[in-house]
């Protein structure tokens, strides 16, 4: 076993807080045993340090003002709301601008606590002029409405909670 | 100046171009795919926006929603850096048509440029020297192709017409040669290009690869920062720079620069580009293409003029003139660039992973260029270009001995780096002596004797 | 050139000895105390020898077991790099006495230089400017420090005879103000320097603290290379460093730098040295002192002249004469150098502890000089001073843009670090103008507003 | 097994803090087991990514030759021997070569196995040029002598071992 591999190995084990690992195959044996109460002490420790990074290298007096609160959350760990089991997020296909109507005097296409058909028309992201219909891929009810109408969304951002039922 | 400006690219050169901003003070968007959310780019730009999913295609290549991007959050110009989008002339154009700024040059020269038959006719008319090959458009039928290397005279070189980066690119040395890897070649550019057309030119043995940096402002003045020698590639792909060219003198800079200058200037070109030669050992040189954007290693040329290209082109962009005019270049001392890639030093096959101990060089005459970060997961999908290691002293014996201390005070774990085969190139006889050529490099491959064993045996 | 290298001091400047030294071909000793054995130098040296405990008098500052080191672990030359026993004439006797090299001048100079009192007499005589002050040998009861100061007329300054780095050191207004604080500036000498003899010059409210770089060969060639300027101090603590001088002028520059020759050259002065003036507002200077070592700030001279002072000290203690004459020295561009000390930005005490998520900043004019690294424990014995930062750009307004952008990109978690002040000092719209003194820093003092709001209330 | 691939093990272990490591490959079997207690009280020390940064910053090509065996073994993290309660270690107060006999001809002051008495000379400490004597500073048996005659010492290098009786 090269240290390489042992290495991995180790580092799996301090960032998985594990404090047993036994391999065998066709080119040995090894088998690691970690201080169990150290192990769990350290989990804190063994958070990568990215979070700091982030917060340092970034520059916040330009920041502060420019930054869409949107965007900054995305890029923060916690992106997406707990879901429980029938729950279902729907996410922005593209980057765009979101609306919740066609225009700026119709009702909404939906609202929290209301009920969609498959296919019935939830949002609109408007992306290079283009007006982009997002659609219920289930029936169920509007749980929660994660953006505001004209705020800008990027790929990926969720914009609704839907319900199966 | 501009308003704000979205850097359409990651990784280093994502990171050259925000600094430039920042010193310049103009704020930056960046764009990122899912697989980059922790990238050094996203977490340094003032916005950063999710632009799709880890695939190159659906995210860095994804023109529609780059210039959704644009108009969403309201940025004025766009960097597409080296790579992905810098060479696409309907992305240029799609800037354009959205009304902001693209910095670089027109959409037409990208397209002229990028279509290398017709590139060749046009600096064969301006009176710029080129290898002979292929006439017009270039050839699609192995029959034609014969024709064209019986005229040339073998060894000759197969490409790709709209292509570059080394796919579609093969030596061929006699006519059964040419049977055999004409139609290969073909398959690869139709894969990579969408295009069959190839074009032959003659293949020089003992060549070096050596380009030309122009810089050219939007009221037609055009000059040329010296020159860089990117002759230590392997299979095409540039592995250690340098400037200047260690065999280059004065007579001959002004007799190649003058040509650079001629080829940007015949077409009208704006903007930072570089035009690439071959120079034979005659002393005899060759365009073989212009290069329309920044490239990786711009930075050499940066050391020995004192000229910051980045911040030069963006303000070019946006309409200024030529800081600065031809005889006010100055090459002083020399510089080296190693690139380093996440890549195994034997296998060459790339090694992603997580960084740990990442410990980069420093002190005078030292530059870093890296998106690295302790704790960082090298992703699997793109280049594996993570590192730019710059050195600079007075002279080529000094910036040798420069590049090899810093090296050896780099330190990244978790991922594998060919660290190793820039100190072999640094301890080399002839690379110290400047004697090298394109294949330089041939003679490290599949040998596991130390250098000097090597140069001995040959 | 030397066999083997000992590099007599820590952090900074060890390693940027060695990193010259790896350089010139020259391998290195690392000396270190208990406290520092897992310090940078350490690593980076080709051999490294624990000579003492962690109180630096029983280890940096121990000459015979430095120059028992030398004889055992054979070195041929001595580096003594800033503070410590840089400026210690027995130190640089001892080296001779055995035989081994010392980078820098001879004894009878550090000892001259360093007795303040003599070293005004003889630049008095030698025609160099000097501050009117106390006369011969100065002062140690307070009944003649009245004579003197009613002589001066108020403000004066007190000074150490015998000392430097701003202990003994005080600017008193009237009468009762000497009264009080003589005793206890002498008190202090007597504590660091065991000398109750001090002296008293007049002192300068608005003035600017400029100093030359001079660079001399055993051959009796002295240049300078410009100027720095270094205003910017807290309680006599250099904190932020520039070349050129912002209100510097090719004329006074000349005449300056001509003083500054001469000062080296009327004592037959060798190897590198700084000598020290006030620049009043009405154009006069006056020689402060002359520092016989390299200096903390010697990367910003090194970024506008391209001479690299620590490979040139070595040549030259080697027996080479000096590489370039007075007229090749050309000033380019302007430099910066911030100096991080592990401090805590409000209370300016000392904050000692491990370093994590270390990440400096790079990229094009950016240098950083630094012993830190990922879990290093910034140890509380020694100095503060734990990174350099060091930019470079075409023009002032450019480098303050450099030097603030790199700031935000660095990273230091674990310990804090003065990074909030130098960002608070580069924003500041009189810094910008380059219209400050010595007095400069003194705006920030037990003030919680933003820098903007003080500089207007004023 | 070399002993330099057993020291990376046990920094390994050190640093992952392990208390237990056991490898088979066709080379043979190691099992290798730390006092636990040891691990957890260790776990501060545990933190600092000393070893690799000290690996590759260090010049291996240089180093090889000219560093001497004693410097480098004092850097790393085993210098001082295990010892067990009764027993001392003798270190070296400064900085120069050690020697275990008054000339080149005379007999070593102490050998392995030996018994000293207190005051007893134990070695010499050449530093500029003076010969200082290391004493004894208790009566007892010297069970190791960790340094070769000739050989450059640091200061607080390890010189012998010194058991009480």
């Amino acid at each position: 076993m090269e240290v390489r591999e042992l290495k991995t190995l180790l580092g799996l084990m301090r960032d998985y807080e594990l404090v047993e690992l036994e391999i065998e195959d066709k080119k040995g044996k090894v088998r690691l045993v970690r201080a169990a109460a150290s192990a769990v002490g350290e989990s804190a420790a063994a958070v990568t340090p990215t979070a700091p990074v982030a917060r340092v290298i970034q520059s916040p007096v330009v920041r502060t003002a420019a930054k869409p609160a949107a965007s900054l959350n995305d890029r923060g760990a916690a992106a997406a709301p707990e879901l429980s089991e029938n729950q279902k997020l729907i996410a922005s296909p593209m980057v765009g601008t979101f609306y919740r109507a066609s225009g700026p005097d119709a009702d909404p296409f939906v609202e929290e606590g209301g009920s969609v058909r498959k296919g019935q028309t939830l949002c609109i992201i408007e992306a290079m002029k283009m007006m982009n219909e997002i659609e219920a891929d289930a029936s169920g009810r509007v749980v929660r409405i994660l953006c505001e109408s004209g705020q800008p969304v990027e790929y990926g951002q969720p914009l609704m909670v839907i319900e199966a039922g | 100046m501009f308003k704000k400006l979205l850097v359409a690219n990651r990784g280093t050169i994502a990171i050259r171009i925000i600094r430039a901003c920042r010193e310049l003070g103009i704020p930056t968007i960046a764009i990122y795919s899912t697989a980059d959310k922790d990238a050094l780019h996203v977490r340094m730009a003032d916005e950063a926006v999710c632009i799709g999913p880890a695939a190159a295609e659906d995210s860095y290549l994804n023109i529609p929603s780059i210039i959704s991007t644009v108009l969403t959050y309201g940025a004025d110009a766009v960097h597409p850096g080296y790579g992905f989008l810098s060479e696409n002339g309907d992305f240029a154009e799609a800037c354009l048509k959205s009304g902001v700024n693209f910095v670089g040059p027109r959409a037409r020269h990208i397209r002229l440029m990028g279509d290398k038959p017709r590139a060749r006719r046009i600096m064969t008319r301006a009176g710029v020297p080129v290898l002979p090959g292929s006439a017009g458009n270039g050839v699609t039928e192995l029959r034609n192709a014969q024709e064209d290397a019986k005229r040339l005279g073998y060894p000759v070189l197969i490409k790709a017409a709209a292509g570059g980066g080394g796919k579609g690119m093969r030596v061929v040395r006699d006519a059964q040669e040419l049977a055999r890897l004409f139609p290969l070649a073909r398959a690869e550019s139709e894969a990579a290009f969408g295009s069959r057309t190839m074009y032959l030119e003659k293949y020089l043995e003992r060549a070096r690869h050596v380009e030309f940096q122009i810089l050219a402002d939007n009221q037609r003045n055009v000059i040329h920062l010296g020159e860089r020698d990117c002759s230590i590639q392997r299979r095409h792909q540039k592995v250690l720079e340098e400037a200047p060219c260690p065999v280059m003198t004065k007579r001959l800079r002004d007799k190649m620069g003058k040509a650079a200058v001629r080829a940007a200037e015949v077409v009208g070109y704006s903007n930072v580009g570089t035009v690439e030669f071959l120079l034979a050992d005659d002393g005899q040189f060759y365009f073989i293409e212009m290069n329309t954007r920044i490239q990786v290693e711009h930075g050499v040329t940066e050391m020995v003029t004192s000229i910051d290209l980045v911040k030069e082109s963006i303000r070019v962009a946006g309409g200024a003139a030529l800081g600065m005019k031809q005889r006010q270049v100055e090459i002083e001392g020399a510089a080296i660039e190693c690139r380093v890639y996440a890549e195994d030093p034997d296998t060459h096959l790339p090694s992603p992973g997580v960084v740990s101990n990442h410990h980069a060089p420093g002190g005078l005459g030292v530059r870093v260029e890296t998106a690295l970060y302790d704790g960082y997961r090298v992703p699997v999908q793109y280049d594996p270009l993570i590192a730019k290691l710059i050195a600079h002293a007075d002279d080529r014996g000094q910036v040798i001995a420069r590049a090899k201390a810093a090296l050896r005070e780099y330190l990244i774990d978790g991922i594998r780096t060919n660290i190793p085969l820039h100190l072999k190139i640094l301890d080399d006889p002839d690379f110290r002596k400047g004697d090298f050529a394109t294949d330089f490099l041939k003679r490290y491959e599949n040998v596991a004797e130390p250098p000097a064993a090597t140069a001995a045996a040959r």
